[in-house]
């Protein structure tokens, strides 16, 4: 007997319906941790889907990351709570827009159900490539990244940038240079002090761990990025380091520093091997590791950055 | 042996899920928070099963990933709660 | 095959979900959980796109789930942001109300951009 | 001997099941926040530990066994501070 079929079923009806509840909660900080449910079982769902990568990533940013984030600020906002709350809209209009969803929901399955059988891919030229260019990584999703679309990743470090300069910001003018609000409390529990002292030391050889491991298996330089991220804000949370000054200079050097690299060793590839973005073939594996070390880096930093929020004055949090 | 891990595995993910019902009934909010913490304990040993049963590779470092992060939401949220209320201060308009 | 037709409903009822959270929520949060449903319903398409195109000997084509892993870190990016103006919104105005008509703290008085 | 291996991971597995559906039925029956926590550490602690123990034989490899083992330490760790910090949040009125 197998048993797949069921577990795929009970597995689809789990997350269709804590997204429901994330819609349906009555107040906020309900729909918050249901959000954080949804994260946890859409990273199950990516493994059913065979993207191991995926999931790990899910997990780290969808699940823990954007979890710490929300938290965060929805429990602030819910405790000083509920400042004017707009009028309900009407009945009808509610019916009428469900049913727009439902139509909109039929209408793009219907879509997806109808696509070819014999599916468009390029996965033969993501090979050729992992074979080629991003020569000896056995992870095909990293030589994608690395190497057939490396361009498209390093402009999506470039958006981390910027979304770190978009959230810094949206802060009060007098603060700009300052800080961010601390993380926690003034004087944080023992138990957090004691998890603050001996997660992050194990979690950091994890998150290198897993960085390493993205050249042939799954993992990567966004997943580990993503868990040394998490293991910076653990430390921040207990107050063992606080978010740096937003003026710091090594603050912004390692920010810059992944999209910097990369763009620098594609402009030597230009020079060198050939065309934007070519390694030579013999220093292929090496370069692409070098450039991906300063992406960990990159993301490392600005992921805590950009949950501890803009500058906030002195005293103020 | 594999559809047996698997069924035990769609078993701790069915009674984790069914936590959640601490989601919809709080009364408080650490409450809630519990039961992701669960929720998160149960993806873990759902992860470990899947992972002996199907051999994908790579979900053993997805559990080893997702179990660093298993508290992080609820240190966060314990961390917000534990501030003294003129800590959470609301910037003064001056 | 069946898992795939499974994940194409889910995926389907995400983004169904996600848009009439989006519409109908007067708060500003819930409308970026609501937002960010859509975002993984659109994943999972990709997901599913990825999974149908398994060749050249690979069990799913790394294309599109390699972009929805940089998906992923840009929609957390976004999230980022959408959270930084709520939060500042409420400081500025005692309230995340997007309804222009309802009164509010800094009527009259607004010393601060 | 396989034989033996697998009736120890059935054993272990179903165990491990067993506190979690025990760590779901108490958080949602038991009556107040403090004992739900008692309820949640089983599951943890006992539910992930019993399917680790269980899937321990069935490694391949040394480096694999390693990594199940860290990944229960690594819940006991984060699991038992964030129950302390519930613990004290709950005993000093803040939830």
């Amino acid at each position: 007997m197998n048993v797949q079929p069921f577990l795929d079923i009970s597995l689809a009806a789990l997350v269709i319906g804590v997204a429901l509840f994330t819609i349906i909660a009555k107040d906020e900080f309900s729909a918050v941790v249901a959000y954080v449910a949804y994260g946890i079982f859409l990273a199950i769902v990516w493994v059913r889907l065979y993207a191991p990568d995926v999931a790990l990533t899910e997990a780290a940013v969808g699940g823990g990351v954007t979890g710490v984030l929300l938290v965060m600020a929805g429990k602030r906002l819910d405790v000083s709570a509920t400042m004017v709350v707009a009028k309900k809209p009407s009945v009808a209009f509610s019916a009428f827009v469900a049913a727009c969803s439902i139509l909109l929901a039929g209408s793009l399955a219907a879509v997806i159900l109808s696509l070819p059988d014999a599916a468009p891919s390029l996965a033969p030229q993501a090979a050729a490539a992992a074979q080629g260019p991003g020569a000896g990584l056995g992870n095909p999703i990293t030589a994608v990244l690395m190497s057939y679309r490396s361009f498209d990743t390093m402009l999506e470090k470039v958006v981390l940038i910027l979304a770190v300069v978009g959230v810094w910001s949206v802060g009060a003018d007098e603060a700009w240079g300052a800080a961010p609000a601390p993380f926690g409390p003034a004087t944080p529990s023992d138990a957090l002090l004691f998890l603050a002292k001996t997660l992050p030391p194990i979690g950091g050889l994890i998150g290198v761990h897993i960085f390493w491991t993205g050249a042939d298996e799954p993992g990567g330089a966004f997943q580990g990025g993503a868990l040394l991220a998490a293991m910076w804000m653990v430390a921040m949370m207990a107050r063992l380091a606080d978010p740096p000054p937003i003026n710091s200079r090594w603050l912004r050097l390692a920010l810059i520093s992944g999209p910097a690299v990369f763009l620098a060793i594609g402009v030597a590839g230009a020079m060198l091997a050939g065309h934007f973005f070519a390694y030579p073939s013999a220093l292929a594996k090496p370069l692409i590791l070098f450039i991906e070390t300063f992406m960990l880096l990159s993301i490392a930093v600005a992921l805590p950055m950009l949950v501890a929020g803009p500058a906030a004055r002195k005293g103020v949090r | 042996m594999p559809n047996f891990l698997l069924a035990a595995a769609g078993l701790i993910t069915i009674a984790v899920a069914l936590g959640l019902a601490r989601i919809l009934r709080g009364p408080d909010d650490i409450d809630r928070m519990m039961a992701t913490q669960l929720l998160g304990t149960g993806a873990i040993g759902t992860m470990l099963l899947v992972a002996n049963a199907t051999g994908v590779p790579g979900i053993d470092d997805l559990a080893l990933g997702i179990a660093l992060l298993a508290a992080l939401a609820t240190v966060a949220f314990l961390n917000v709660v534990e501030l003294e209320p003129d800590e959470m201060g609301h910037e003064s308009r001056d | 095959m069946t898992p795939l037709i499974v994940a194409t409903l889910v995926a389907a009822s995400l983004v169904g979900i996600g848009v009439y959270g989006f519409i109908l929520h007067p708060h500003p949060l819930r409308k970026l959980l609501a937002f960010n449903l859509i975002g993984g319903g659109v994943f999972l398409v990709f997901g599913i796109v990825a999974r149908r195109g398994s060749a050249a000997g690979l069990p799913f084509d790394p294309v599109p789930q390699a972009m929805v892993i940089t998906g992923i870190v840009v929609a957390f990016a976004a999230s980022a942001i959408a959270i930084a103006i709520i939060v500042r919104l409420y400081k500025l105005e005692g309230g995340v109300d997007l309804d222009p008509a309802l009164p509010r703290k800094s009527d009259g008085e607004s010393t601060e951009s | 001997m396989s034989l033996a291996i697998d009736a120890f991971t059935i054993i272990c597995v179903a165990a491990g099941v067993f506190f979690y559906v025990a760590g779901t039925i108490g958080l949602i029956r038991f009556p107040d926040s403090l004992s739900r926590l008692h309820a949640l550490t089983k599951a943890d602690n006992l539910g992930l530990g019993l399917v680790a123990l269980g899937l321990l034989p069935r490694a391949s490899n040394f480096p694999d066994a390693f990594k199940i083992i860290m990944i229960w330490v690594l819940v006991l760790l984060s699991g038992a501070s964030a129950a302390q910090m519930i613990g004290r949040a709950l005993r000093r009125g803040r939830r």
